[in-house]
């Protein structure tokens, strides 16, 4: 029978209100196979955990139970206690008895049967426990950031800088995401592109950096420190080695079409780049659009191409690569306005969203600068902005805010007053959440120097009547109804995650919340990691944030990157499938379902006696296994059995939980 | 025209002869009338008074596994093979193994034969009233012959219940055919008693089956007969974790039959040994049964009895119902 | 001698069953079990044998030894519950015979087994004699015959409206005397007796020397235990099914600090049955198990109790899924040695 | 009338989806009745069938196993293999006389604290109707 240790934590009043935790430690004073079971008031403490190593050393126990908050947090503390201690880290077990029990039972008298219960379920596991230790497994030092935002962009240069090998993946044909496409930002009202285009030079010279832009990652394999990713690198029909970026092609094409990086707002040729300073600034031609592909005529690029570097026959190909760490910048798109049917669901040309004003507002873009309505390219006298479209929206199951609406259209109103001083600017908000440096002031002044009407209620209805656009809404402060007719409406719409997000989840097997946010590992611990050991997460792929806030997770993330490279080799998690080569008769039913392929049949030679038999089994590739279980349940004879969560440890736990 | 018993003979020396095998097993009459047995034959003269005829007979597959080296030792040169008789439902048997990679194929000599149906002796006598003296089968019906009067039987009411539902009339591959093929006549599903018991409220089903597992003895025939159960060592002879506790109470017999199900879900060929050899006569088939036909339902697998490379359980379907 | 009409057979049983548990031969599911009865009209006749042997009755395959409450502070042992009456119908001459057989085994010298005693104590078997015996019986190989009365504490001789009631013990004389009014007194009927006693078996005699177990001492690599060990599956049927068998496992089951000590039956020819310490195991290969099966029956048993453990019930016979036949090895070993 | 009946629930939950979404529950004090006891599983592919049966036989009234959305699990599959066992488990569970009721099993994310509470009590409240579940159940 094992010496085991049983310490129930107090936590403050967070465990002691709903759990009588005296009673518990009492009672597991005199369970089978306690030796020592006490109470503290906060186990994760310093103090706390020198009771524990003190505890270990003096009555040289064998097995630990720490019945506290969630093992997610605090299981790696208490282990490494332990293993201060001289006792394997794998001999304690937490019992979760704040998260799970005391914070969700309100009577006291069950909360405290069903602690003391699980204590003695984890007392049972530990005595079925045994010593494992970590194996080393050898890394590849080189990261893949997946998306040219912002945010992908600062992490690629911080792990750059660093000297790790960088794989920048882009779906767009250039780099610089939605902050390339910002007219001004905010607070300080500097032009996102002088901020920008530095940062995408960099990246763009920068030789530890391979850009690999027009393409997505297609399939991911393997486990952290070895990955394995396919990376479809999409057809841009031009050779971009050969092209010396004269754009006399971008000039000579005759079709024009629809750009989507000015949001609808300008056009752009069939074989054109997006912006000017786009890096890698070279032309990529639309196929849907492109003449030649319509119908096999045209080919005026090619003759104007002084190096002959259109391709036609452009095939996509796949890349394979080899990866240590995968950092998600994923970034964010807003809300098509088709979706909200209150504002005219994008029936009327006036009625734009944040971006679609941006592009107006932008020196480079279709209206160099000057804020024109897009229907019939007049000054407007008079632009309604409304807050919280789609935000905060429980009919529309989007209860969250965006976080960045509120300043950006402060920003819009404070641009168009500068340019049409008599205009008038009329905010529509619920409230305004100016919480960075700074913010409240960059408001305050939009409203008091540059008289940007503030009107506190939601707008009801959009709707066009005789040429003009009327809105409708209320302000709750005077409680009047309000009836504006504007020459322009901006809808501040919400951020959602870019729409190929949800399918790069499940390739990266990396969680999505209910709205198609990476799940990150811990809310206010891990925000820049996921839930999969190796991938990180970096910017608006996480959630709703302005730049700031984008540039310094991504730090983060590259910051974890770099700590994970900085060393020769990873420590691997012990708690993985182990065979017993006695009961294992080599039926190799477990096989297909290692979603790792960490299992192979093997000959193995067994003496019984004085002769050697030769005999197969099955056996496992430490490195490649994570630990999830399923090929012990395949098992019928129960050979395959995972350390650390094995069928005995789970058969015992069962068993007590059930007295 | 020579009956299938001088064909086997025919070839089993042939075979010897030319050393082409180290051992034959087939079958030889029992102590008791009419009951055949298995026959290990290491030479000609011990393969001289095995026999076949069309009556019930055990299964040979699970004798390949103690005969036969282990997998690892690879495949053995032509004289160390081992034949075996095999009717259809033995080929799944033998299936399984190869599947399971218990034997290799090359190892052994599947000497087949045809068959539609083996005669169920119980039958003919309670048909005949008492217990037959002589039973003489031809080609459409079995003649009776008791004490004082003699019943001519249509092979059709005397035939055994697992081959009225028999998925595979002869073997699929097999080195040697002693008879030309018969007409596959494909039998279709017959699942009612299954249904029956499942329209049975829950608290009947409880009753019915806690009434068949308390008469289990729990002496582990099925599980000795199965093919599919080859585990070098079973899990119900593992004393630590203990899966099953040694003492017969009904929790137990629960849990012992319910292990024995899925450890075979999807890898039963529906042979019906187990159902023959159990000692109670406990309705085995409907256990195994309920989870072939769920398997075929919910992962339409089209026939769950014959081994695929992969189980059932051992992959998946994105499209896997979710309703339950 | 005294007569019992059939039709008042489960009004009997009825009164009996006032203070006793009656364990009769009822038909479930297509199979003939002696089973504990509460309606006393499943009482069935149409059988050979029992799936079981009446050794389930006295010698039950999972019996409670002891309790134990609260094992880690102060271990309290509470012996089980004092056994009730138990009546068993219906029984077969052999099945009866065979619990004299175990009555050596568990109650015959020094030290006896008080579980056992107590249930035989408090244990009475009313036999009904074999009608018509079918082709695995061979209990005249064994001085037995349909109509024996060894063993039995009444033998019912049934004819076709009613029984003939010969008492054998005082038990049997105690119980017809507490329930005269079901039976009637017709004087001394030899003659019907007689007819079952010399009714011969279909399988005829095996005719066992009287030496066998000395010629088979030594046999141990004899070929013939490897011929038919590599038939046996090597599954429990043959011994759990044998009346005659009564090997046992004692185990723990623990339920967290309590619990309780059981004993089941086990089996020479599981593969575990043998195995000791450090994992050796004396008999590894099917070839020693079987051959230790027939040793005991017909050497070990024979040269302790001077009587062969085999009643000719022919249940493992008819069970075992291969056809190993107890008889087959007697007129084997019989001609070779 | 007697103390109302407490079930005792067993609930498998696999640690990187459901776990965490327990302890979402916790961190937002939603409230659920004490009769449900988690056990920590790596993943839902985890629990064998055979842990259920033996949860009901050691005396459980109910086991629910929670695992991650198909095409989230941590694992990639596991829980669509989980799936395929479980669809068996509780038809054949049903077959056999136990109640399929008495065994649930449910996709809740980490995100979703919300929805694990709500399982939690709708099963905790299933359980206490059905009252206890005596069949295949060990006699001490």
């Amino acid at each position: 029978m094992k010496k085991i240790g049983v310490f129930v934590c107090w936590c403050g009043l967070n465990i002691s209100s709903t759990v009588d935790v005296g009673k518990a430690s009492e009672e597991l004073k005199n369970y089978p196979g306690v030796f020592y079971a006490d109470d503290y008031k906060y186990l994760c403490s310093d103090p706390g955990q020198e009771l524990i190593k003190k505890t270990i050393i003096d009555n040289k126990l064998e097995g630990i139970v720490v019945a506290a908050c969630s093992p997610n947090m605090h299981e790696s503390t208490f282990r490494a206690a332990a293993e201060a201690a001289g006792l394997n880290p794998y001999r304690v077990e937490i019992t979760n008895i704040r998260e799970q029990t005391s914070w969700v039972h309100s009577n006291k008298e069950d909360a405290t049967i069903k602690a003391i219960q699980l204590i003695k379920a984890t007392v049972e596991k530990v005595k079925k426990s045994e010593d494992l230790f970590p194996q080393q497994i050898p890394l590849t030092k080189k990261v893949l950031v997946i998306g040219g935002g912002i945010s992908g962009m600062t992490v690629a240069l911080e792990v750059a800088e660093a000297g790790y090998p960088v794989i920048l993946v882009e779906k767009e044909p250039q780099i610089g995401g939605n902050m390339a496409k910002l007219s001004e930002t905010f607070p300080t009202l500097d032009c996102a592109s002088c901020i920008l285009t530095p940062k995408t030079a960099e990246v763009g010279r920068h030789s530890n950096i391979t850009l690999m832009t027009n393409s997505e990652v297609v399939e991911s394999s393997g486990y952290f420190g070895n990955f394995t990713v396919k990376i479809k690198r999409k057809p841009t029909f031009v050779d971009w080695e050969k092209c010396i970026g004269c754009m006399l092609c971008q000039e000579k094409c005759p079709k024009k079409t629809n750009s989507d990086f000015e949001h609808g707002m300008g056009k752009r040729k069939a074989i054109s780049v997006a912006f000017p300073q786009a890096i890698p600034y070279r032309p990529i031609i639309n196929e849907k659009e492109c003449i030649y592909f319509k119908t096999g005529k045209c080919k005026m690029c090619v003759k104007v191409c002084p190096v002959d570097c259109i391709e036609f026959e452009q095939l996509e190909n796949i890349v394979e690569e080899n990866i240590g760490a995968i950092v998600v910048a994923s970034g964010y798109e807003l809300l098509p306005k088709e979706k909200l049917s209150e504002y005219g669901q994008g029936k009327y040309a006036d009625v734009i969203d944040g971006m679609q004003f941006e592009r107006i507002a932008s020196a480079s873009g279709p209206t160099e600068g000057v804020i024109r309505r897009p229907s019939d390219g007049k000054i407007p006298q008079s632009i309604v902005f409304i807050q919280c479209a789609g935000s905060r929206d429980n009919q529309k199951d989007r209860p969250y805010c965006s976080k960045i609406c509120c300043m950006y259209t402060a920003k819009h109103a404070m641009l168009y007053k500068h340019q049409v001083h008599d205009g008038t600017a009329t905010v529509f908000y619920m409230d305004i959440r100016a919480g960075g440096k700074g913010y409240e002031e960059f408001v305050q002044r939009a409203i008091e120097d540059d008289h940007v009407l503030y009107l506190r209620g939601r707008v009801a209805r959009v709707y066009e009547e005789d040429g003009k656009l009327v809105v409708l809404g209320v302000d709750t402060l005077s409680s009047e109804q309000v009836r504006i007719e504007a020459d322009l409406v901006v809808l501040a719409t919400a951020v959602i995650p870019s729409e190929k997000a949800k399918v790069l989840g499940q390739t990266l097997k990396v969680g999505t919340d209910a709205y198609g946010f990476f799940n990150e590992a811990h809310p206010k611990l891990r925000p820049v990691e996921s839930m999969t050991k190796g991938v990180f997460l970096a910017g608006c792929a996480q959630a709703p944030r302005d730049i700031p806030e984008t540039v310094s997770q991504a730090t983060g993330a590259a910051a974890k990157v770099i700590t994970m490279f900085s060393k020769n080799h990873l420590v691997s998690d012990p708690q993985v499938a182990k065979v017993n080569e006695k009961i294992c008769v080599g039926c190799l039913q477990c096989e297909p379902i290692c979603p790792y392929k960490a299992i192979e049949p093997e000959t193995i030679e067994v003496r019984i006696g004085h002769t050697v038999e030769k005999r197969q089994v099955a056996t496992i590739n430490k490195g490649l296994c994570q630990g999830c279980g399923a090929c012990s349940v395949a098992c019928r004879s129960g050979a395959m059995n995972l350390s650390g969560f094995s069928n005995e440890q789970i058969l015992e736990e069962l068993k007590a939980l059930c007295l | 025209m020579m009956t299938m018993t001088e064909k086997m003979r025919e070839q089993v020396k042939e075979l010897f002869v030319n050393n082409e095998i180290k051992l034959f097993i087939g079958f030889e009459k029992g102590f008791t009338k009419f009951s055949r047995i298995p026959a290990f034959a290491e030479n000609y003269d011990e393969a001289k008074k095995m026999i076949i005829d069309e009556f019930e007979t055990p299964f040979l597959a699970k004798y390949l596994i103690r005969e036969l080296e282990e997998v690892a030792a690879g495949i053995v040169e032509k004289s160390e093979r081992v034949a075996i008789l095999t009717r259809g439902c033995d080929y799944l048997g033998i299936r399984r193994l190869i599947v399971d990679n218990i034997i290799l194929r090359e190892n052994i000599v599947i000497v087949g034969i045809p068959c539609d149906g083996l005669i169920d002796v119980k039958k003919a006598n309670k048909l005949l009233g008492e217990e037959a003296r002589e039973i003489t089968i031809d080609e459409e019906n079995v003649i009776a012959k008791g004490k004082t009067e003699n019943k001519i039987i249509s092979k059709a009411e005397v035939v055994l219940d697992r081959c009225r539902q028999c998925i595979m009339c002869e073997p699929k591959e097999s080195d040697i055919m002693l008879a030309e093929k018969t007409a596959n006549v494909k039998k279709n599903k017959d699942y009612s008693k299954i249904e029956e018991i499942e329209k049975m409220s829950a608290k009947e089903r409880y009753e019915f089956w806690s009434r068949q597992f308390e008469r289990c003895i729990r002496c582990f025939a099925c599980r000795d007969a199965c093919t599919a159960c080859n585990c070098r060592k079973c899990i119900f002879d593992i004393t630590e974790p203990e899966m099953l506790e040694k003492t017969v109470a009904t929790s137990e017999q629960f849990m012992f039959h319910f292990i024995r199900a899925f450890h075979v879900a999807g890898r039963c060929s529906a042979c019906g040994e187990c159902e023959r050899v159990c000692p109670v006569d406990i309705p085995l088939g409907l256990l195994n049964g309920k989870l072939r036909k769920d398997i075929e339902f919910l992962f339409n697998v089209e026939e769950a009895g014959i081994p695929s490379e992969i189980e059932p359980l051992g992959e998946f379907k994105l499209d896997d119902p979710d309703e339950w | 001698m005294n007569k019992l009409l059939r039709s008042n057979v489960s009004c009997l049983l009825k009164k009996l069953s006032e203070h006793t548990e009656i364990y009769a031969s009822t038909e479930e599911d297509g199979v003939c079990i002696l089973a504990k009865l509460d309606n006393y009209e499943e009482w069935t006749m149409n059988y050979v044998r029992t799936a079981n042997s009446v050794k389930d009755v006295f010698f039950p395959q999972n019996e409670e030894i002891m309790k134990y409450k609260d094992a880690s502070s102060d271990l309290k042992i509470e012996a089980p519950k004092p056994f009730k009456e138990r009546i068993a119908f219906g029984v077969r001459p052999c099945d009866a015979a065979a619990m004299l057989l175990l009555d050596d085994v568990f109650l015959k010298g020094e030290f006896y087994d008080s579980y056992y005693k107590e249930r035989r104590e408090k244990g009475t078997i009313i036999t009904i004699a074999c009608e018509k015996p079918d082709q695995h019986c061979f209990c005249t190989s064994f001085d037995l015959s349909p109509g024996a009365t060894e063993g039995s504490d009444i033998v019912l001789y049934p004819t076709e409206d009613f029984f003939l009631v010969v008492e054998v013990t005082e038990k049997g004389k105690k119980l017809i005397k507490d329930n005269a009014e079901l039976f009637e007194d017709i004087g001394a009927k030899p003659e019907i007796v007689d007819s079952y006693k010399n009714m011969r078996t279909v399988l005829g005699d095996v005719c066992i020397p009287n030496d066998l177990n000395e010629k088979l001492k030594g046999e141990f690599d004899n070929s013939y235990w490897k011929k038919i060990a590599r038939r046996c599956l090597g599954c429990g049927n043959c011994t759990f099914v044998c009346p005659t068998c009564h090997c046992f496992a004692v185990c723990d089951v623990a339920r967290g600090c309590d619990g309780k000590r059981a004993r089941t039956w086990d089996s020479c020819k599981f593969q575990d049955f043998f195995l000791m310490a450090g994992d050796h195991n004396p008999r590894p290969t099917q070839i020693e198990r079987t051959r230790q099966r027939f040793m005991h029956k017909l050497n070990y048993f024979k040269e302790k109790y001077d009587k062969y453990q085999c009643i000719g019930c022919g249940r493992c016979v008819e069970k075992c899924p291969v056809g190993v036949h107890i008889a087959d090895v007697i007129t084997h070993m019989k001609e070779e040695l | 009338m007697s103390v109302k009946f407490k079930p005792n629930i067993i609930c498998f939950a696999c640690n990187w989806c459901s776990y965490t979404g327990a302890d979402m529950a916790g961190t937002s004090r939603m409230k659920y009745p004490a009769t449900i006891k988690i056990i920590r599983v790596p993943c839902s592919g985890r629990v064998n069938p055979t842990f259920i049966m033996k949860a009901y036989q050691k005396g459980a009234d109910g086991v629910l196993i929670a695992g991650c959305h198909p095409g989230d699990c941590h694992y990639n599959s596991g829980n669509y293999f989980a799936k395929r066992r479980f669809l068996l488990a509780t038809r054949f569970m049903n077959y056999i006389g136990i109640d399929a009721k008495r065994l649930r099993m449910e996709w809740i994310s980490a995100a979703e604290g919300v929805k694990f509470a709500r399982v939690m009590a709708e099963f905790s409240e299933t359980i206490s109707e059905l009252g206890p579940n005596w069949r295949a159940r060990e006699e001490v």
